[in-house]
């Protein structure tokens, strides 16, 4: 009867050791995966934003260049006409 | 309550109580880390990121896009050692 | 091609698009006589004619003169203003 008995308490831990492994991998492993996912996506978000924000930025930039530098050479070239005429009506 | 039901029960409080409970996720959590499937796992998320675009995926569509290559990927060795922890707990405190 | 410079192609086109990257120009150019820029850049390029001598200046070696000092006169608050705009356009606009 001991030895049965014995026996029959070996088997019940091997199948709840197993059971419980098997718990636990569960859960470890859902937990792990949600908060990887959760931050995996926020730090593609984050990186996204930086990105929008840094492109934005050069794209001010460019803009302005831009039109500065259309700007400058029209108003140079004004100018410069401007000039010009003042010192051919001087010598008329 | 059948007498298997009263012993799992008796030895899931002695668990909780003992604190190995957390002990074991805690020293499965470091195993992952360890092995790399962490590295695996973050990789995977990026390639799902990646190839679906950030703006048409959620948190709950990766989870679900990630775990079964996530679960398989996670080595024997680290179930092995885990089980045999549990065994030697179970040793000392399941006694007849 | 670079995220960063896809990025930027899809900023401006949206700009574009939208007739937003002229508007934002006249804005810029109105800013700038608003605030003198103009006037203090005609007084700059009126020196240097009358330093190096109207003879001895062409458009290009004018613009090349002024134009350092043309960027550095453009007020902070005006970039701003328009960087400020453009994010405001972007965040209506846009799904980048």
């Amino acid at each position: 009867e001991e030895a049965r008995r014995r026996q029959e308490h070996e088997a019940f831990l091997v199948q709840y050791s197993f059971s419980l492994c098997t718990e636990l991998m569960y859960e470890v492993l859902s937990e792990t995966i949600k908060e990887t996912a959760t931050s995996e996506i926020q730090q593609a978000e984050n990186e996204k934003a930086n990105r929008v924000a840094k492109c934005t930025e050069q794209v001010c930039t460019s803009l302005v260049e831009e039109t500065l530098n259309a700007d400058i050479a029209l108003l140079v070239e004004e100018i410069l006409e401007a000039e010009l005429q003042r010192i051919h009506k001087y010598i008329k | 309550m059948s007498k298997d039901s009263q012993m799992r029960a008796a030895i899931n409080q002695k668990l909780i109580e003992m604190g190995e409970r957390e002990r074991l996720k805690e020293l499965l959590r470091a195993k992952l880390v360890e092995c790399g499937w962490k590295d695996q796992l973050k990789a995977q998320c990026k390639d799902v990121i990646k190839e679906k675009g950030l703006e048409h995926v959620t948190v709950e569509d990766l989870v679900t896009e990630v775990t079964p290559k996530g679960r398989a990927l996670v080595p024997d060795s680290v179930k092995k050692e885990l089980l045999q922890r549990i065994r030697a707990f179970l040793a000392q405190h399941a006694t007849l």
